[in-house]
């Protein structure tokens, strides 16, 4: 617009520029990351297609239909589908078996150590179908898209270190560092020594 | 339209100290701001206390130790802190410079005290209301000592280059100590809304 | 002139008009108090508007005589000060007057029935207390008082705050976590008073209403008993089949129907959920079309709410459907 | 060296007025270049740009408000998702209060206070800048999220918990909280330059009896912003402190309180209002002196009702709380003390109707402003004093009577005085008329618009509609009124839009002003239009409260002051006596770069709490760099 200009400016000038439009794109792309599309309704054909999930033969680890990379991950990237998993969490009673995800009757969800492999797809096979000693199978309690929220969040729970949309704390009592702070990096140490697999309960 | 010369101010100083200086008031100002925001903190604190069946909630008063020798150390450091205004007021620079070393030397003192101070809560800030809010005045609190060191060194560093002899920056070092004093000032009340009300 | 108008407008509403959720239709205790209060403040705000609004156009289209300076300044200066001394005593006249209302309203007359009314995103859940544990029991969104009895309100609130606002029958309260809240409601006349959640909740805070249902004692008594009991056994083919489906589907995890094996908590108890007048906090009337209508697709007619899409077949819709209708 | 540099000083006495403008110009101008014009500090210029920003808010505010209508226009409609809806009324809320209404009333006084005493520049001209790129970013920030579909959707009172760690998911309520501190900090830089400027730089002479009244109305604005702010900073960062790493403050279950967010929010809430109406209660006081032709009538009651505005504003709060369930006796406390601003607010009222009553009123377009103004005011102020008793308010709170009420007091009593002044001021600051026949227009379409549209609302509300609903349902009495008002708004819409076409004319090619073109009293009107970057050519000393009316023919100026560097007259508070020559700061980009470091800081500590800690470093360099003496002739003393 004005070459004269341009071509004057100093190196400063035109650094500090550059930093201004990048400081802009930055912003736009923070929050752009953050951006919450909020899906209040799956169509019962993509649900029926999210059930469709593919689990090694035995039944450790898999993946997720693909029709949920279609939809962009949004189970473990939308913040709105995360907190409605962890609403979901308290809804259908699973603290009264895995606590506030410390274990209880139930294992451990933060001690690094997944029975069934630390996938999404596995979690929520977990929690449709339920697996061998007491975990129940929620296929009949749940939507498809519920146990995919709720497998969202769990996964969250363990997380080593909190994506930007884990949920944040509850208006309840404190028991453990919420989500959003990788409660599992800060309670769970490698040098301590090792708990009781869950299998066992919780240690008396 | 036609003007008259009625007022000569040719002679008038070319910068005048405290009430005649405009940065004096904005210190003021932004003292009356940040003296608000503390009040507002306090008054959270009671409301908070007001609210709770036992005061502090599940946990022991703050151990004193560790607060009540920063409250020394702070209150210790009010007269340096008027010697150097006074020696800026009388422009000598050399003990302006060494004053303000010792300034900037008794201003971090307490930053190595306070680290003591927030496990002498014997709370975290997560933990409940009252541990939220005691963290929250002694980081209020640990700001203000932070912005008013690095204010510190930054004059202390300017008075000894060419621009250091100047009346801006005697008012500067004025206005510097009268913002350490209000710095001072609003730690006695949160040190007894801390320290002492619990005990009550 | 506008003002006026609206005045005589306002006069129409009063006189003519019967909203099902008007501060102006007034049928309860509280609400003709309130009502009493508000048209004589509005009246007499309207004066002190028109009496400004002449000085107004008098002091812009006044003749001006060419001198007279000094006098019309004091003549000023003696109608400012009287015109503020009006100002304080209607002041203190509004302030005194509004303070005996409130008096008038928190006297304390004696609760003839209690109900805790817990309100969630997006519903509202109605529990009424009885000495014996057993009479006591649970509805949704639908409140039924006797008329011309004390009814007293405990409200709660499960999640964000909500507010409890059924302007025929009094003013509102808000219901906030942590916190406990009364209101006491008396009907005066029998009627069916539309309610609304007047705090701001989130998603679905337009779609959050109640119905007041105020009937003779006897009328009560017969609705109460009949809340007491288990849920209806469906006698349709239809409705047998739907319950069947309701206990094998996602449904009977939130719900509860008592005399079943559904007890969920989640969802609004649908022991009776045939008797009640709306489906869904107000949105819809129930038939058995809307009832279908709603469980096919609540996200639709209801977004964000938390009642999930369950498929369905047809069949199973209309099955479904029968038995929610059959649960009066 | 300094000893030099003073002998060489060039003053102001041995110059005739071409070569004293010539000099002045030399040291004071803002050079050309997109770099210097962000480096510069002039107080009309950054008011300038303060005032076109808040404009295009309201233009964006305006758009959610008229999307709100069309989807409220019928029941049931489709129009917006409940998602959406509430980003927009949200949106609307926080953008017409904070990005909007105090910016606009604090830009006019960036702009006229420092002319109308009679200064060159405002006081902290650089923490002026500052405060402009940092309210600019807090509005980037709030606009860029909402077309990301990640706006805040919690009202722009954000009540916990709805939008706290449990019920608020995602950054939405971190991203308003943080528009907060932005707009709350450069508010309280502004109000920090605007006190010093009005105790500190006056003309020699203009005592505090000799204030014209839109100056002591800033600062009475000044001090409230002051006093009140903090509480909605220190509730907004509590609230990203509650959601980041897990305080307690809101938090019921751990000795928190959801009540506490309200009562810092209204804290501040109430006394916003205040902050938004007393700066046009001066301009009103301006606008109805100048165009009755005489003095106002009541200086020092009004003075006086705007103290005890500024004073009574802190003690009621709690009437925004009063079906929260608090204890009686509380309520009537504040019942009366809500009441009793009632007086001051007729103090004004009545001395504005005398004055007009005294003086041979002109019906110029600012004048049709006021008039309006005075119309739907005293509708809102009364509908106010209705709110403001606690059984009326349970039923009227939270529903369209109140949103009624307070477009009647914000649009009435704040945005048709703020149009008003635009007329009025628009020849000072570019010199050309704005168009008295448009103007005409604008106001007969805005008025009747705007009652049209909001006064069927205090209706709905008697008929129970509730606020912030997205939509109703078709059984209720609702639909006609509903549908009424929206068409209404369409010509609330047209009647801005002639206004905007009547600022964009006149700004290209209106005739041009002069001076002086109202013949008013005030020294604003003392200094050519637009006035020179320096202000005026000699600062001016004042020996009554209308200078240009005592002594239309000649002004009364100082001598002595030196040309080749920026300075001013600083003056006692009370007397304004002169007492020192002072210096202006000269340009600088520090305060642009200290603003982009703020923004990085707090947008950052949005996202993790480090970015506070780190966040710092970079503001306390660019802050050195900004305070340090750069060895210019303004740093000599």
């Amino acid at each position: 617009m004005m070459p004269g200009k341009v071509l004057n400016v100093s190196v400063a000038h035109l650094s500090a520029t550059v930093l201004l439009f990048s400081l802009l794109v930055g912003l736009s792309a923070l929050i752009g990351l953050e951006r919450q599309p909020r899906q209040f309704r799956t169509d019962p054909p993509v649900a029926a297609a999210l059930n469709q999930l593919r689990l090694m033969p035995s039944g450790i680890g898999g993946a997720p239909p693909e029709i949920y990379f279609a939809l962009d991950r949004p189970y473990e990237a939308s913040a709105y589908d995360l907190s409605q998993g962890k609403r979901l969490y308290s809804w259908f009673g699973c603290a009264s078996c895995h606590g506030d995800g410390r274990g209880g009757a139930g294992p451990s969800l933060l001690d690094g150590w997944w029975s069934y492999g630390p996938s999404v797809v596995a979690i929520a096979a977990s929690i449709r179908d339920g697996r061998p000693r007491g975990m129940p199978a929620f296929h009949n309690r749940m939507t498809t898209d519920q146990i995919w929220q709720l497998a969202g969040y769990v996964k969250t729970i363990g997380a080593y270190s909190a994506s930007l949309a884990a949920p944040s704390r509850n208006d309840d009592k404190h028991t453990r560092p919420a989500e959003n702070r990788a409660p599992a990096a800060i309670l769970f140490h490698e040098d301590l020594p090792a708990q009781p697999r869950s299998e066992q309960g919780p240690p008396p | 339209m036609k003007e008259r010369a009625v007022l000569d101010v040719s002679k008038l100083p070319l910068h005048g100290l405290s009430t005649a200086s405009p940065t004096w008031w904005g210190t003021c100002a932004f003292m009356l701001i940040e003296g608000s925001g503390f009040a507002l903190a306090i008054a959270v604190y009671f409301y908070l206390m007001s609210l709770a069946p036992n005061w502090p909630i599940d946990t022991p008063p703050p151990d004193l130790f560790a607060g009540t020798m920063l409250t020394l150390l702070l209150l210790a450091s009010i007269v340096p802190n008027m010697l150097v205004s006074r020696w800026a007021k009388a422009r000598a620079l050399a003990k302006v410079r060494v004053g303000l070393i010792v300034m900037a030397l008794l201003q971090a003192a307490p930053l190595a005290l306070r680290i003591f101070e927030f496990p002498a809560m014997h709370v975290s800030w997560d933990e409940n209301a009252y541990g939220s809010i005691v963290w929250t005045l002694l980081g209020l609190h640990t700001a203000h000592v932070i912005t008013d060191l690095i204010d510190t060194l930054v004059l202390t560093c300017l008075m000894f280059t060419r621009y250091g002899d100047n009346t801006r920056r005697y008012g500067d070092v004025e206005d510097n100590c009268l913002y350490w004093n209000f710095v001072i000032v609003v730690w006695l009340p949160l040190y007894v809304c801390i320290y002492w009300v619990p005990r009550l | 002139m506008k003002s006026t108008s609206a005045l005589l407008l306002l006069a129409l509403l009063v006189s003519g008009c019967t909203g099902a959720q008007s501060i102006l239709n007034a049928e309860g205790h509280a609400a003709i108090e309130l009502k009493e209060l508000i048209l004589w403040i509005i009246c007499v705000c309207a004066v002190v508007w028109l009496l400004v609004m002449i000085a107004l156009v008098s002091a812009l289209v006044r003749q001006r005589d060419p001198d007279g300076g000094a006098i019309s300044e004091r003549k000023a200066a003696v109608a400012i000060s009287g015109a503020v001394g009006a100002t304080v005593l209607v002041i203190t006249g509004l302030t005194i007057t509004s303070f005996y209302t409130t008096r008038a309203l928190s006297e304390a007359s004696p609760a003839e029935l209690t109900i805790d009314v817990t309100a969630q995103q997006w519903w509202w859940q109605f529990t009424y207390v009885d000495a014996n544990p057993t009479r006591a029991f649970v509805t949704a969104n639908e409140l039924h008082i006797p008329v011309g009895k004390v009814a007293r309100l405990r409200l709660k609130s499960s999640d964000v705050i909500h507010s409890f606002w059924v302007p025929s029958l009094a003013g509102k309260r808000d219901l906030i976590a942590g916190r406990e809240n009364m209101l006491t409601l008396r009907a005066e006349r029998p009627g069916i008073y539309r309610g609304q959640c007047a705090e701001f909740c989130g998603l679905q805070h337009s779609h959050m209403a109640l119905f007041v249902i105020a009937e003779a004692q006897a009328d009560y008594e017969r609705w109460a008993e009949r809340q007491r009991g288990v849920g209806a056994e469906p006698t349709e083919a239809e409705a047998v089949a739907g319950k069947a489906v309701f206990m094998a589907k996602q449904c009977a995890a939130c719900h509860t129907i008592r005399g079943t094996k559904a007890s969920g908590t989640t969802g609004p108890d649908l022991t009776h959920v045939g008797s009640r007048r709306t489906i869904a906090a107000g949105l819809l009337e129930i038939t058995r079309g809307s009832l279908a209508a709603w469980i096919a697709d609540p996200q639709t007619l209801k977004p964000g709410n938390n009642m999930p899409l369950v498929p369905l077949t047809g069949d199973e819709l209309r099955q479904l459907a029968a038995y929610m209708e059959s649960l009066r | 060296m300094t000893e030099d540099r003073k002998q060489s000083s060039l003053m102001d006495d041995g110059l005739d007025d071409a070569e004293l403008d010539w000099h002045l110009l030399k040291s004071w101008e803002t050079p050309r270049g997109i770099w210097k014009v962000i480096a510069t500090v002039d107080h009309k210029i950054i008011a300038r740009r303060y005032i076109v920003t808040a404009f295009v808010f309201l233009i964006l505010g305006g758009m959610l408000a008229v999307a709100m209508r069309i989807q409220l226009a019928r029941p049931e409609a489709r129009i917006l998702d409940p998602d959406r809806y509430n980003q927009i009324f949200t949106m609307h809320g926080s953008t017409m209060m904070f990005l909007f209404a105090v910016p606009v009333m604090q830009a006019m006084a960036l702009y006229l206070v420092p002319l109308m005493v009679g200064t060159r520049n405002i006081a902290f001209p650089r923490l002026n800048a500052f405060s402009y790129w940092i309210i600019l970013a807090g509005g980037l920030l709030l606009w860029i999220s909402f077309a990301l579909d990640a706006a805040p959707d919690i009202g722009w009172f954000a009540y916990v918990p709805l939008s706290g760690p449990e019920y608020g998911s995602g950054k939405r309520a971190d991203i308003w909280a943080q528009m907060i501190t932005f707009t709350e900090l450069s508010a309280l830089a502004v109000a920090v330059e605007i006190v010093v400027t009005v105790f500190k730089q006056r003309a020699p002479g203009m005592s505090l009896d000799r204030i014209p009244l839109l100056v002591w109305s800033m600062l009475v604005m000044a001090f409230i912003v002051i006093m009140a702010m903090p509480a909605i900073v220190f509730a907004s960062s509590t609230l990203i402190l509650d959601r980041l790493v897990e305080t307690q403050f809101y938090n019921p279950a751990a000795g928190g309180d959801a009540l506490l967010w309200q009562h810092l929010f209204w804290f501040f809430g109430h006394p916003e209002v205040y902050i938004i109406f007393l700066p046009a209660a001066g301009m009103v006081s301006t606008i109805v002196a100048t165009f009755s032709r005489r003095a106002i009538f009541g200086y020092l009651p009004l003075v006086m009702a705007f103290i005890a505005t500024g004073i009574l504003a802190f003690g009621l709060w709690v009437h925004h709380m009063f079906v929260v369930g608090l204890p009686r006796l509380g309520e009537s406390f504040f019942t009366a003390s809500s009441m009793a601003i009632a007086v001051p607010a007729g103090i004004q009222i009545f001395c504005w109707l005398a004055t007009l009553w005294l003086g041979r009123p002109v019906f110029a377009t600012p004048l049709l402003f006021v008039i309006g103004f005075i119309v739907t005011f005293v509708i809102g102020g009364l509908t106010g004093v209705m709110v403001a008793s606690v059984p009326f308010d349970t039923q009227v709170h939270d529903t369209y009577f109140v949103v009624a009420h307070f477009h009647y007091v914000l649009v009435g009593g704040a945005v048709f005085p703020l149009l008003g002044a635009i007329y009025y001021w628009f020849p000072k600051m570019t010199g050309r008329m704005m168009s008295e026949r448009l103007g005409r227009w604008a106001f007969g379409l805005i008025f009747v618009g705007f009652n049209l549209t909001f006064f069927p609302m205090h209706i709905l509300g008697l008929l129970g509609m509730p606020r912030r609903v997205y939509t109703y349902q078709p059984d209720l009495p609702w639909g006609g009124l509903n549908l009424f008002i929206s068409l209404s708004a369409l010509l609330l819409v047209s009647g801005f839009l002639v206004f905007l076409i009547d600022v964009l004319v006149a700004w290209r090619s209106g005739e041009p002003a002069g001076p002086n073109p109202w013949k008013a009293a005030t020294l604003e009107w003392a200094t050519s239009s637009p006035p020179p970057a320096y202000n005026f050519r000699r600062i001016p000393v004042v020996d009554a409260r209308d200078p240009l009316w005592r002594y239309p023919e000649e002004l009364a100026v100082t001598a002595g002051l030196r040309v080749d560097r920026r300075e001013l007259i600083v003056s006692s508070v009370v007397e304004a006596l002169p007492e020192a020559r002072e210096s202006s700061p000269r340009d600088s980009i520090w305060p642009f770069w200290a603003a982009i470091a703020t923004s990085i800081m707090l947008i950052g500590s949005i996202f993790t709490p480090w970015a506070v800690v780190w966040g710092s470093i970079p503001i306390a360099v660019t802050l050195v760099g900004w305070f340090w003496p750069k060895g210019t002739a303004e740093d000599i003393s």
